[in-house]
């Protein structure tokens, strides 16, 4: 093919350059090209972030001393339902595998594209729609939802507030979520390149296919559940009410039964991003390859099979929060194996210590003590005294946001040159993780000891003896946020100003770092043949 | 490649949409299945309301609705076998009975939940209001299951009318393969088998810069044949109506014979 | 934070020291790993990297290890549990009800409060209801937790072993005051308690209509006490405040006699409060929402009887 | 590799109409033992001439009997998750 010669040295515009039916906006927006689908989720997905992060700021600021600070308690009650609500169904849930595996998902098995592209775009209008119906339900009715993001029945069906809107947002992105799951499914069935069998596959798209099944078989759940508590409020049908028979007690198993393998959606992309960029800046084979994607999937197995912990002190039956008890301990066995896999694959590389693999090495230390927590809640008697207080807000602001929300932004990091064909400014970048590793932990580790000390979550105002963990958690706030500043800063910067990279910035060795920077349309001039795994790096040896 | 003047479509991977489908219905089971849950559920801690609840309900019109429902699964699947014997005409007449017998099943739901209406039976009425709390609970989970079942039906036979107009209007002139899996093909003859599986026509041998055979049908009487794309399509839209056949055999035990 | 003030409160110290332990080790060891790797295999150090496939046995020990650990956090926590659960026949019963946004405590002899008080010592099986929505039952100190579901009964037991008061929480998001649904526990000597209960019973009586009328017939006064009172227990204080601050309902300050706009079925009407519309207000609150309010009322029909609510129409009129 | 050819266009339109006549008698059959008095045998009746009649749809009518290995152990699987999904729920419904 005559035409790759030129490829190689032209000036890198890759896909950004692509001519279609559209221009300007609209060849964005009715684009089905998998990249351009991914920027588009990271872009809306970054915004909503934004949003999230400011409510977070407000309910922080709220609580740094008793007593009315600057809201009421009905406005706190909205900010802490938003707050969760943005973070889970538009932030963590679509973060990883919309964004990033939209975009390197195909690259990184040898296709072209995904198997459905319009559905993919689908999907990200679906998504759209979601936060308009969010967005709706802030401004329409009587009052943005109060409910937690939980909604847990009967009080999400008698409250005033606008929950139906809310709830039937939250449906509308369960869709996306699904109809993501069921495309990256099938792309991963049919689309990998030839020779890539399943166990040349890199890790990343391992782990977005144990996601793509948990997205499917566990979010219709949450769409017939939520579909209830519209019925509900609207018909009043009584499935849910206690007055016509209802078990308030069924919402919470229907709703975690979706709402806790949801978890695993969040923290697995995660976990396969880890995967990839440790190898990579280690400069070594992955240690323990089939145990990893062996664990990827044994952990979106057992994790649907462990709901029932959320419910110990909820009056569901002794039994059931043995048995549930008994299977939540099982599914930290293959998080630990991941661990020790991740932790060995830096044994005897030649690791350079750039910023992704420092947001790497901060996902293991900060999951490892969400990870660890969790155990704690897992334990029965334990799980009486810390459920539903800060404790339980420390431990999942650490696996979610310092396992998911710290592999994003590695995954930010890692990526970014093959994304944007630039570099951004490592000093900075470091910098930026340092306000972030700082605030992070001075901001959620003190909910660990308030909860502890009895501190139960959701709460407005507080008695006198938690201030002072609450003032510190409140300064790590802004430290945090700080640094969240600074790296989007840093970032959006280095889209015009960076420094340009060629193909392989790094020295990895999956597919993506093989195609220039950023990938060409349709990304392969030729579809690749592999004919090894997926870690095997030039000039490493081997044992 | 287009030498026989068929523009070359986007390509379709045939398994790949199927896999597609499958997963889609998975995810249809598993919205049904919350609702089994609840019924599960509710029956076990309510037997004896749920026994008497159901006796409101006409076991009649639910047998019938089962016989229409299986029936139209039965002309859907013969529709599908006749467009891969090409025989569009078939598939067109049975396609459309299918559809007729959808409709006829929610015309009954129709009624039947009109006599339920007029009896002051719906949800939240103060009659309903009146039951036993088991009772309410039967009737929450019969119209909410019903009702989204119905909405399933429509959607099928409105995703069928889809295909139908679509078959009617396209004319179908050749069959393209294109895209993954062409390499497979390299080396490989074509060949056009007749009646009794002779060769009529082959193909040289396919060589390695191939991307896309496009098969114009110009010489075979026209409504014999039909693109793999609308099959493909036809079949996952087949594959859809089948599911909400199977809803519907748990549905009808459920709520109309447990008297 | 660690003392173990009930009995309760010891066995989940036990489990949660255990995690911890291993949790401690398990973080450091990882992290100390870590940071000798990144420092000992660093590209200045270690040029050229050694790519080590995997090890079998490793996996195996690394797999088994945690295997067992997570298996003793579970037995400890299950132990604890079990205890947990099984209320000793002999405890004394407190039925709790919750409701937006206090609590009600009713004791065997009809006493009722919105504070738990209770013996030092003894074993106290407290049974939870709620009116509304979720609840639930939370004593840090004590180590205790149960959610209160409507349309069914659960419980917590303990058995504290220090006088003095503790905080007793709603620990399950229920709306607008959920983190002013606090209340105390008093844990007194058993002599003291059982004075109070006394005391409290008298309280009871009194309402007892006596075949000697004049002798026990109440005066106005402690009926206007029985009224502030019953206003605290029966969770009217949680929504109406008295000094004419505006909180989820509308203040009962000055209440009697004002006159208030009221919107029924959509329409906006002028009332003047009398004592006719306060006894409507109170028992069927959904068909009159006084303007700029929420209909978040439950009917009080149930909850309170026709003494009661005279006694506390009565407090209210002259709540100036 | 997946076989890329459909095979089940060889299904014959005998098939789908004995399929068809399998599920009336199913159906005839399930009415009928409902109106038997079974008692708590009726239910386990009913659901179990439920799952023959839609295995029969799915293999027949679905064509999965002619599909690869892949399809049947994805229907499996989903099956499993489900019955897990309502069964786990029972460890807390029927020992409350």
């Amino acid at each position: 093919m005559g035409n790759r010669a030129i490829a190689e040295h032209a000036p890198a515009a890759g896909f950004y350059e692509e001519k279609g039916r559209f221009s300007g906006l609209f060849a964005w927006i009715f684009s089905t090209d998998h990249k351009r689908i991914g920027l588009l989720y990271m872009i809306s997905i970054l915004i909503l972030f934004s949003v999230g992060v400011v409510f977070g700021f407000l309910m922080r600021l709220e609580l740094v001393s008793p007593g009315k600070t600057i809201m009421e308690p009905q406005t706190y009650n909205s900010i802490f339902t938003l707050h969760g609500v943005i973070m889970i169904f538009l932030f963590i849930i679509p973060g990883l595998p919309a964004a990033f595996g939209n975009f390197f998902l195909p690259i990184q098995i040898g296709a072209r594209d995904v198997a459905f592209p319009r559905l993919n775009l689908l999907s990200w209008w679906l998504y759209i729609s979601g936060v308009v119906f969010a967005l709706l339900a802030l401004f329409t009715g009587s009052g943005p939802p109060d409910t937690g993001w939980t909604f847990y029945a009967p009080y999400s069906t008698q409250t005033g507030t606008n929950v139906s809107l809310a709830v039937f947002a939250a449906f509308i992105l369960g869709f996306s979520s699904i109809l993501t799951g069921l495309n990256f499914v099938t792309t991963i069935h049919r689309l990998r390149a030839p020779g890539m069998s399943w166990f040349r596959m890199p890790l990343f798209p391992w782990s977005l296919y144990a996601t793509g099944w948990v997205q499917l078989l566990a979010t219709p759940i949450i769409g017939i559940t939520l579909l209830l508590v519209i019925f509900e409020r609207l018909f009043g049908v009584g499935v849910f009410d206690p007055l016509k028979g209802g078990d308030p007690i069924l919402y919470q198993h229907l709703f975690w039964i979706y709402s806790h393998p949801a978890v695993y959606i969040m923290i697995l992309p995660a976990m396969g991003v880890i995967s990839e960029i440790i190898p990579v800046h280690a400069h070594r084979t992955i240690f323990g390859y089939r145990f990893i994607a062996y664990s990827s999937l044994a952990i979106a197995g057992l994790g649907s099979l462990v709901w029932g912990h959320h419910m110990f002190v909820s009056g569901q039956s002794y039994t059931a929060d043995v048995v549930f008890s008994l299977l939540t301990f099982l599914v930290a066995i293959p998080s630990a194996i991941k661990v020790f896999n991740w932790v060995s694959t830096l044994y005897k590389g030649s690791i350079v210590m750039e910023t992704p693999l420092l947001y790497a090495l901060s996902f293991i230390f900060l999951f490892s003590i969400g990870g660890l927590s969790g155990l704690m809640q897992g334990a029965l008697s334990v799980n009486v005294h810390i459920h539903d207080t800060a404790f339980i807000v420390g431990h999942f602001h650490y696996v979610m946001f310092g396992g998911t929300g710290f592999g994003f932004f590695g995954a930010l990091h890692h990526w970014f040159p093959k994304m944007f064909g630039r570099m951004y400014n490592k000093t900075h970048s470091r910098i930026a993780w340092f306000f972030l590793f700082v605030g992070f932990n001075m901001l959620y580790f003190p909910m660990f000891i308030l909860g502890w000390m009895g501190m139960p979550r959701r709460y407005y105002d507080y008695l006198p003896q938690f201030h002072t963990w609450h003032l510190m958690s409140t300064i790590g706030s802004w430290i945090l946020i700080s640094g969240l500043i600074l790296m989007f800063a840093n970032l959006i910067r280095s889209l015009r100003k960076g420094e340009r990279v060629g193909s392989d910035p790094w020295g990895g060795s999956t597919l993506e770092w093989s195609i220039s920077s950023p990938p060409p349309k349709e990304n392969f001039e030729e579809i690749p043949r592999i004919d090894h795994g997926p870690y095997e790096f030039k000039g490493a040896s081997k044992e | 490649m287009s030498a026989t003047g068929i523009a070359v479509e986007q390509h379709k991977d045939y398994i790949g949409a199927k896999i597609g489908m499958w997963l889609f219905l998975f995810t249809e089971l598993l919205l049904f299945g919350g609702m089994f849950l609840l019924y599960s559920v509710y029956r076990s801690k309510h037997p004896a309301e749920f026994h008497n609840a159901a006796a409101e309900l006409d076991t009649i019109v639910g047998t019938l609705n089962t016989i229409i429902l299986l029936t139209s699964s039965l002309t859907m699947a013969l529709s599908i076998a006749a467009i891969h014997r090409g025989n569009k005409r078939l598939c067109m007449i049975l396609l459309a009975i299918t559809i007729v017998l959808g409709t006829c099943f929610l015309v009954n739901k129709y009624f039947e939940w009109g006599a339920k209406f007029s009896h002051g039976i719906y949800p939240n009425s103060e009659y309903l209001l009146s039951f036993e709390k088991g009772e309410i609970l039967f009737f929450g989970l019969y119209f909410t299951m019903t009702g989204l079942h119905g909405l399933h039906v429509l959607v099928g036979i409105i995703v069928l009318t889809v295909m139908l107009t679509k078959i009617i209007n396209r004319p179908h002139r050749g069959v393209v393969f294109e895209g993954v899996g062409m390499e497979k093909l390299q080396g490989a003859h074509l060949a056009v088998l007749g009646e009794r599986d002779e060769r009529v026509w082959e193909s040289e041998a396919i060589d390695e810069t191939v991307r896309s055979v496009a098969i114009s049908f110009k010489y075979l009487p026209v409504g014999k044949r039909i693109r793999v794309e609308e099959y493909a399509n036809l079949e996952t839209s087949g594959l859809y109506w089948h599911l909400v056949d199977i809803i519907w055999i748990f549905l009808f035990p459920l709520f109309y014979l447990i008297t | 934070m660690f003392e173990s003030l009930s009995n309760i409160a010891e066995s989940v110290n036990t489990a949660f020291f255990f995690i911890l332990v291993i949790s401690i080790a398990m973080l450091v060891l990882i992290t100390f790993l870590m940071v000798f790797f990144v420092i000992k295999y660093s590209r200045k150090r270690h040029p050229t990297s050694k790519s080590i496939e995997g090890n079998k046995l490793l996996e195996v020990v690394w797999t088994v290890v945690p295997t067992l650990l997570v298996l003793g956090m579970f037995y400890f926590g299950w132990v604890g549990y079990k205890f947990m659960k099984d209320v000793p026949e002999d405890a004394m019963v407190v039925n709790a009800t919750g409701r937006m946004w206090s609590w009600l405590f009713e004791y065997e002899n009809g006493v009722q409060s919105d504070t738990l008080w209770v013996p030092l010592g003894r074993s106290v099986h407290v049974k939870l209801e709620s009116q509304d929505v979720l609840h639930s039952f939370y004593v840090p100190a004590f180590k205790i937790k149960q959610d209160l579901v409507p349309g069914m009964t659960n419980y917590v037991w303990f058995t504290a072993k220090e006088p003095g008061e503790y905080e007793l929480f709603c620990a399950e998001y229920c709306g607008q005051r959920h983190s002013y649904m606090l209340s105390k526990v008093v844990v007194l000597p058993e002599d003291e308690f059982n004075a109070w209960l006394e005391k409290e019973a008298k309280f009871v009586s009194e309402r007892e209509p006596s075949p000697d009328a004049d002798e026990r017939e109440l005066t106005e006064a402690s009926l206007i006490r029985r009224g502030e009172r019953l206003s605290k227990i029966k969770g009217c204080s949680a929504c109406h405040s008295t000094d004419g601050s505006r909180m989820v309902g509308p203040t009962f300050k000055g209440i009697f006699g004002r006159s208030t706009v009221v919107v029924a079925n959509g329409e906006e009407r002028e009332v003047v409060v009398d004592e006719d519309y306060l006894r409507k207000a109170t028992l069927n609150p959904e068909a009159e929402i006084v303007k700029g309010f929420q209909a978040l009322m439950p009917p009080q029909r149930s909850l309170l009887d026709d003494e009661e609510l005279d006694a506390i129409i009565e407090y209210l009129k002259q709540l100036k | 590799m997946e076989d890329e050819s459909p095979k089940h266009g060889l299904v014959g339109y005998g098939t789908y109409f004995l399929t068809w006549f399998a599920l009336l008698v199913l159906t005839a059959l399930t009415v009928t033992v409902a109106g038997m008095k079974l008692g708590s045998l009726s239910i386990l009746t009913a659901i179990v001439i439920a799952c023959v009649k839609s295995s029969v749809v799915l293999f027949f009518f679905m064509h999965l009997k002619y599909e690869a290995p892949v399809f049947k152990i994805m229907v499996l699987v989903v099956i499993l998750v489900l019955a897990i999904f309502i069964g786990f729920t029972f460890f807390d419904v029927s020992f409350r």
